[in-house]
């Protein structure tokens, strides 16, 4: 048995993969309901209705996606350019902590309308410098960025944990270690009341927009495309290697940072070390899924929040182990990958 | 009478100790037919809320957990649901009509543990093993160096903090650092002290809950603490429908039932624990209150 | 300053920095073999928590300790085909992968767990491995009971990165393996099946990192905690770094920083917290990106990590 | 009379919709040395490939001495005794030379490596056979030829009775491979059998004895050595007779380009040392020389990838300090690269792509790319220089080597540049691709193109230029005109002795 790659890729088959992923996630997560003791069938009306069955759910699932999207972004710019960032992790806690120390030691009195994107900047900013260190290893050193990146994730986090500790430990939390708050000006404004819903939505969905017209139509998204196929032949052709590099890594560093920006400021209002449950990971799931296309990454993402957000609400309406959730994003997420390869790549004997 | 529809959210798996003592206690009420009570557990802060929320709109009366890592946001779920009352372990101030605060307050049974441990040690040296120095961990261990203190005033206290509340195997590696440097009584503010202890064939204090069954020739004291006067105290206030926007914290004080000592009698020399019973009788009767210091010790 | 000596001279010290270096040995062990093939599995996070659990299930409901161990590798194995089958028969992305196995892994074992040990209070316990002293050399000064009195996992630990390190540089088998993470290509034209290889090679580096979990519950501690795992996967993969893929290094490493954790945790007893622990803890990931840029030079990189095998395509 | 050695018998082998084996059967006697011919893509690696057993073939049967092989398995193959040598080497340059020949040589299950015994056979192979190596040196210190002895002595160590050479003197000089034909017929008297893949066919007539020619994946003819020509072959693989075009007399126009004193320094090494050309509007002017001297450092400093060191460069007359990739494209300078996979094209991105990924600027307007635009350029390439096998949107992988050579040349020559830069232009191309490249070049040069060739073929650029200068070690010698001089004066410039005669410079 081998796979040939597809030159082809029949609609049907793009449309009826994921159906089956989806199919045979929930069907293998259905059997540890059922060893649970709940009905399967109502379990699964049970994910429907916790991710969209009402307002607080769909908004729920919004939200979640939101810093999903950003990461995904993030992922999927640096992946196209095989800048293989697996930091958005610890990029994503970066730009958190930037924006909790700025909002209230540098842009104290500054009105909503100029704070928020300062603050989007300078934490986008804060995830492009954790991104450029590894990528200056790279090109300085040609140490491959895959494992720096990951590692620099716990180097990121224990660097915030020992900043909230110590020096940005908010004195009003008793002793917790969390951040100072972000002031109220730079909180992002909700898109409705009574939710989680946040300004930060749709600048993650127009970022999205942004990234796909810069990939494809763009001179500097055919160059980074080419320095990421076959550096050398891109290097012959005239692209400056390291120029797109450095720019795709402050691309996809700045759209993590942003995501944790987003995340502090649209939701959470200070930080602590479980800020993310792993927006950074599921970052690279979500790109992938999305097979690096940026509007792909927006669906992709809704999809994980979906899945999450449905099944975590589920275990709470039917008492069963809440860690069900993550089973079944595990689960969607693993079939999910299966199903792409399947759509690029046919069986042969 | 209908019993009260309570939701229990834990930010830790219902093993951690400090979530057992709530479970345990909303599990003890709903078997006695006083509430009906679901929950969840493992809940990450990003999921927080939205588990409150949840909750809320399934019409729940009563939601107990603990907001620590989403204070802000707790609040601001509170005032959008007016109709549920929130009972909360937090560092902060209630809010509202409907939201409640508590903390765990057992260091009257720390303090009490410290002066059995005072007259015990042979090394003159103790150490207490904690998770990170936050407030409510802080009181405690700090109640515990002033019990031994209080008997045995040249006796060394060395503390760790591991940094982490899950890392059983870590703590236990703290205390045999500790037990290394001299340590003959180790005070165990998370599980996994007591294996240390065990281990060396010393002895051992526990915390939150009684750890003698699971170490019964190590842990021979216990710094109690008991959350049914807290869940009775905002039960109460959910039937008889007043606000439950205050701090249930004293609730949990010694003198109020919420926590005690437990010991192993004879283990400690005899007037160590007449001592110690003479401190715990004016506790109780409120003569004697122990130092809060919510500092981190050193 | 004399406290720091004496905390380093003490034989606690070393002792314990062999206890907590064992489960970082092992995991480190499994990434390297991986590794060593061209997989990078970062499925070891959720294959340490699962073998915690299912080992420590399988003692708690009456097996003997050896048994949970190997229930543990097997587990541990299980998962290694399911990396193995995503990465080398259908050659998706390793770390997207290991990713998934990473999050798979450890929430079904928090399901599992917590569906066949309901639990109230803490969880419940077994009797675990008793450190064995070896006779006559557990009472050497110092070193006797450092390197002696360790429970047997431990000695097992030590004993495979050495038996691993005579697999892949003195055996034809290791050879195989290198050459399969070097140019699986070059393997093939060989008439050795670079599929197989890594099969193998994830499957038994998974199996190690099961038993680097297991030791967590059956030997560092004697319940399993949910999360009780705390990025040690991780450290391990950095560890394979820093190690550059070389197993008796991986023993060094995993001992270098299970010594900055253990003098933490005793530097702490005496200064109080002047330091912030942080900072020790960050020691192995940094020194892990030093030793990738100053090794750089000589790239020793196995050529073919992370790089699909598809036969029949160019 | 007794049984081949190795028979393949009607052998068939589809990839998607392209039947690259089609009914394909050969038989190799025993000390015979067959030659495989064809065209690119005419299928020859393919069928190399299932006799090997990396392929699975979809139909016919490998029969060694008369026992058949079970298909798929190279392992089994190696047992029957067959060694192939690879037309991409396949080697670990982390591991020693060593290290790569035992690899699968013993059982998986022994429990030790027999590194001493295994050390000695390599030793004796490379005595007997002339193959000399470090077995220690790490592969990846090795040059390109040594690395080739390796991959011959990994068939040889593997006792192989049967050897299969695919395009193995495509990396070498010609030094090495003369050196390596005489060592192949020496083992060929000593009773191994060979099939080798070449299309140079001077060295298919001088080696082989047989000859087997592959067409669209066919087999189409077999001749005995004895009775056929170069010309023969050349018209049985593409088909139709070739003749390769030779330029006509023609007198060059204005210096285009001078280099003066030019040296290039990268890696602390002088890898160009004070060299001097100039080159007229309408000339070809060919740089001979065996690869690795130099002719990498120079195509790149005149592409624009590397800087010069010291010296003065004039182009059009103008001193030019640094040139970059863009300066080199807006003076409009053609660039054929050496290596077209690695640096002429980007195979997973289409051909229109590839078509203007270097003249963006041409093709963008405030940063947008044209696409439109640039997809009716590459129609233009297309159909000029007849590139067949895809449309502008193919993805530029799937084009053969010499189509993608001639997608290369058009979007160099279709705008008329005044210079063109061709690094090894020809380099593993097959008859009737050479014959078309060597037109355009001529083509570009009776349009005033002054054209720099950079060829290590002695016959190519006795076909092409009109001066010629030799690099070695960096050094160029004095130009010398071609219709003056002798193959055997060019092979001593090459050989670096010029310095001694004074050259007639022209
Ligand atoms: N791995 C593959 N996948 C798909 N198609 C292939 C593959 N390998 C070869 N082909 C097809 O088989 C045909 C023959 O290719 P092959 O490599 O055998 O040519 P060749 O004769 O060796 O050419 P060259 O002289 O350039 O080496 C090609 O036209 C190509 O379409
Ligand atoms: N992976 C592949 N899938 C499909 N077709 C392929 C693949 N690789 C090559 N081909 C086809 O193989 C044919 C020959 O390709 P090949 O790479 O052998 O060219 P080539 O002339 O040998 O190149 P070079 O001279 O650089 O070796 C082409 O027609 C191309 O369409
Ligand atoms: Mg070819
Ligand atoms: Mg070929």
């Amino acid at each position: 048995m081998r796979f040939e790659r597809r030159e082809h890729r029949p609609v049907a088959l793009v449309v009826a993969t994921p159906l089956i992923a989806i199919a045979a996630a929930l069907a293998i997560a259905g059997v540890l309901i059922a060893v649970a003791g709940a009905p399967v069938l109502d379990a699964y009306w049970g994910i429907l209705k916790g991710a969209f069955g009402s307002r607080l759910s769909a908004t729920e699932t919004l939200t979640r996606a939101t810093p999903l999207i950003l990461t995904g972004l993030a992922a999927a710019v640096a992946f196209r350019a095989r800048l293989w960032n697996i930091g958005a992790e610890g990029q994503l806690y970066l730009g958190a902590i930037t924006v909790a120390w700025a909002s209230s030691h540098l842009f104290g009195g500054l009105s909503p309308a100029l704070q928020i994107p300062l603050l989007f900047t300078l934490g986008a900013l804060a995830g492009m410098v954790l991104l450029l260190v590894p990528l200056w290893l790279r090109l300085r050193f040609s140490v491959d960025e895959v494992v720096t990146t990951l590692l620099l994730n716990f180097v990121a986090v224990l660097f915030v944990s020992m900043l909230i500790d110590t020096v940005l430990k908010d004195p009003m939390a008793f002793g917790w270690p969390q951040s100072q708050s972000v002031t109220d000006e730079a909180m992002l404004p909700k898109l409705l009341a009574r939710s989680r819903l946040n300004l930060g939505l749709p600048v993650a969905v127009v970022l999205a927009l942004v990234l796909h017209f810069v990939q494809s139509r763009t001179v500097f998204g055919m160059q980074s495309r080419a320095a990421g196929l076959n550096p050398q032949g891109a290097a012959f052709a005239g692209v400056p290697l390291g120029r797109t590099l450095v720019a795709v890594a402050c691309l996809s560093g700045g759209l993590a940072g942003l995501a944790g920006a987003v995340e502090v400021m649209g939701v959470k209002g200070y930080v602590t070390t479980d800020l993310s449950p792993g927006y950074g990971y599921s970052g690279i799931v979500v790109a992938m899924l999305a097979n690096l296309s940026p509007l792909g990454v927006v669906l992709a993402a809704l999809f994980t929040a979906t899945m999450f957000v449905g099944a975590d609400g589920m275990s709470r309406s039917m008492g069963i182990p809440s860690y069900i959730a993550d089973v079944i994003v595990a689960l969607s997420l693993l079939t999910m990958l299966v199903a792409v390869f399947f759509t690029q790549y046919r069986i042969r004997r | 009478a209908e019993p009260i529809k309570v939701a229990g959210i834990h930010g830790s798996p219902v093993e951690n100790a400090w979530n057992s003592v709530l479970h345990k206690a909303l599990q003890d009420a709903a078997a006695e037919g006083a509430i009906e009570y679901v929950f969840s557990e493992g809940v990450s802060g990003t999921d927080y809320p939205r588990a409150m929320r949840e909750y809320a709109e399934q019409g729940v009366k009563l939601v107990i957990g603990e907001t620590f890592p989403v204070e802000k946001q707790a609040r601001e779920v509170a005032a959008d649901y007016p109709e549920t009352a929130f009972v909360m372990g937090s560092s902060g101030q209630e809010s509202g009509d409907n939201f409640g605060v508590f903390g765990t307050w057992n260091f009257d049974g720390a303090y009490l543990a410290g002066m059995l441990a005072g007259k015990m040690t042979k090394s003159n040296v103790v150490g207490s093993v904690g998770a990170m120095p936050i407030p409510e961990v802080n009181m405690l261990i700090n109640a515990f160096a002033a019990g031994v203190k209080a008997v045995n005033p040249d006796a060394k206290h060395l503390v760790t903090f591991i940094g982490t509340f899950f890392d059983p195997p870590k703590a236990r590696e703290a205390g045999l650092a500790q037990i290394d440097a001299g340590a003959d009584i180790l005070f165990g503010e998370r599980i996994g002290t007591a294996d240390a202890a065990k281990e060396r064939g010393i002895k051992s204090i526990g915390s939150l809950i009684d750890y003698t069954p699971r170490y019964p020739d190590t842990v021979f004291a216990n710094a109690l603490w008991n959350f049914r006067p807290i869940l009775n105290a905002a039960l109460a206030d959910v039937a008889a429908g007043k606000p439950t926007g205050r701090d249930y914290t004293a609730y949990g004080l010694m003198k109020e039932g919420g926590s005690d000592i437990v010991y192993v009698k004879g283990v400690a020399p005899a007037d160590a624990e007449a001592a110690m019973e003479a401190k715990r009788a004016e506790i109780k009767a409120g003569t004697f209150e122990v130092p809060k210091i919510m500092d981190a010790p050193k | 300053m004399t406290e720091v000596l004496d905390i380093v001279a003490s034989a606690g010290l070393w002792t314990a920095v062999l206890r907590i270096a064992t489960p970082l040995i092992l995991g480190t062990l499994g990434a390297l073999l991986c590794e060593r093939a061209g997989v990078l599995n970062l499925g070891i996070e959720g294959i340490m928590t699962f073998g915690a659990m299912i080992g420590w299930l399988a003692v708690y409901n009456g097996a003997d300790l050896w048994t949970g161990f190997l229930v543990a590798a097997l587990a541990g194995g299980m998962f290694g085909v399911l990396h193995a089958g995503l990465t080398v028969t259908l050659g998706l992305s390793q770390h997207v992968s290991g990713l998934g196995v990473t999050l798979f892994a450890a929430s079904v074992s928090y399901y599992v767990f917590r569906l066949l040990v309901p639990v109230a209070g803490t969880p419940p316990t077994i009797v675990p491995f008793q450190p064995v002293s070896i006779e006559g050399l557990s009472d050497l000064p110092f070193f006797g009971p450092a390197l002696f009195s360790q429970t047997p996992p431990t000695y097992l630990a030590i004993l495979l990165s050495l038996a691993l390190a005579y697999l892949v540089f003195r055996t034809p088998l290791g050879l195989a393996i290198r050459m399969t993470g070097e140019n699986p290509h070059a393997a093939e034209a060989q008439g050795i099946n670079p599929m197989a290889v890594r099969y193998g090679a994830v499957i038994a580096g998974s199996a190690l990192m099961g038993m680097a979990g297991a030791f967590l519950t059956l030997s560092a501690f004697n319940s399993f905690f949910p999360t009780m795992v705390q990025g040690r996967g991780w450290i391990c993969i950095a560890l394979v770094v820093f190690a550059s893929w070389r197993p008796t290094r991986a023993l060094l490493g995993a001992l270098l920083f299970a010594f900055f954790d253990g003098f933490q945790l005793r530097l702490q007893t005496v200064l109080g917290g002047v330091v912030p622990y942080q900072l020790f803890l960050m020691i192995p990931y940094i020194l892990s990106i030093a030793a990738l840029a100053l090794m750089s030079r000589h790239a020793r990189v196995p050529q073919a990590l992370m790089q699909p095998y598809r036969r029949g395509e160019r | 009379m007794n049984t081949p050695v190795l028979e393949i018998l009607g052998v068939s082998k589809r990839f998607g919709d392209n039947l690259a084996n089609d009914d394909i059967s050969l038989t190799l006697e025993r000390g015979e040395i067959v030659a495989l011919l064809g065209e690119n893509g005419a299928g020859k690696t393919t069928l190399m490939s299932i006799l090997f057993g990396h392929y699975m073939p979809d139909s016919g049967r490998v029969l060694v001495e008369g026992r058949e092989l079970p298909p798929g398995r190279p392992r089994a193959a190696i047992r029957a005794g067959i060694g192939m040598v690879h037309q991409h080497f396949s080697l670990a340059p982390n591991l020693t030379v060593l290290e790569n020949v035992a690899t699968g040589t013993e059982s998986l299950w022994s429990w030790r490596s027999r590194r001493a015994e295994a050390r000695e056979k390599l030793l004796n192979i490379s005595e007997r056979f002339g193959l000399r190596v470090d077995p220690d040196a790490r592969l990846g210190d090795l040059s390109v030829g040594e690395q080739q002895r390796v991959e011959i002595l990994k068939a040889l160590y593997n006792d192989a009775r049967i050897l299969v050479l695919d395009e193995p003197t495509a990396v070498l000089t010609q030094i090495e491979a003369e050196r390596l034909f005489s060592t192949l017929k020496d083992m060929a008297a000593n009773g191994l059998s060979l099939i080798f893949i070449s299309h140079k066919l001077d060295e298919v007539m001088s080696t082989a004895d047989r000859i087997v020619v592959l067409r669209g994946g066919r087999r189409v003819a077999e001749r005995a050595t004895s009775e056929t020509s170069k010309a023969e072959l050349a018209e049985l693989m593409v088909g139709r007779t070739v003749i390769r075009p030779v330029r006509e007399p023609s007198t060059p126009g204005e210096v285009v380009l001078e280099a003066a004193a030019v040296t290039v320094r990268t890696g602390g090494v002088d890898k160009l040392k004070s060299v001097d050309f100039r080159l007229h509007a309408g000339e070809v002017l060919g740089i001979i020389g065996v690869s690795g001297n130099g002719q990498a450092a120079l195509a790149q400093l005149l592409s624009g990838i590397l800087p010069k060191t010291s010296g003065d460069l004039l182009l059009f007359g103008e001193p030019v300090d640094e040139l970059s990739v863009a300066d080199v494209i807006a003076a409009g300078i053609g660039r054929i690269p050496e290596d077209r996979n690695r640096e002429g094209a980007i195979g997973e991105m289409a051909i229109w792509e590839n078509a203007v990924l270097e003249r963006l600027p041409a093709f963008s307007r405030r940063g947008l790319v044209d696409r439109r635009a640039g997809i009716a350029f590459a129609g233009k390439i297309i159909e000029a220089f007849d590139v067949r096998g895809g449309s502008p949107a193919t993805r530029t992988r799937l084009l053969s080597g010499g189509n993608m050579q001639k997608l290369i040349l058009g979007r160099n020559l279709i705008n008329r540049p005044r210079i063109l830069l061709a690094a090894q232009p020809a380099r593993g191309l097959d008859e009737g691709a050479v014959a078309a490249v060597h037109e355009r070049i001529l083509e570009a040069r009776r349009q005033g193109t002054a054209v720099l060739l950079i060829s290590e073929d002695l016959d190519e650029v006795m076909a092409l230029a009109d001066r010629i200068q030799a690099i070695v070690g960096g050094r160029l010698s004095p130009p010398v005109s071609a219709d003056e001089v002798s193959a055997r004066r060019l092979g001593l410039m090459m050989a670096g002795e010029w310095e001694s005669e004074v050259a007639h410079a022209v």
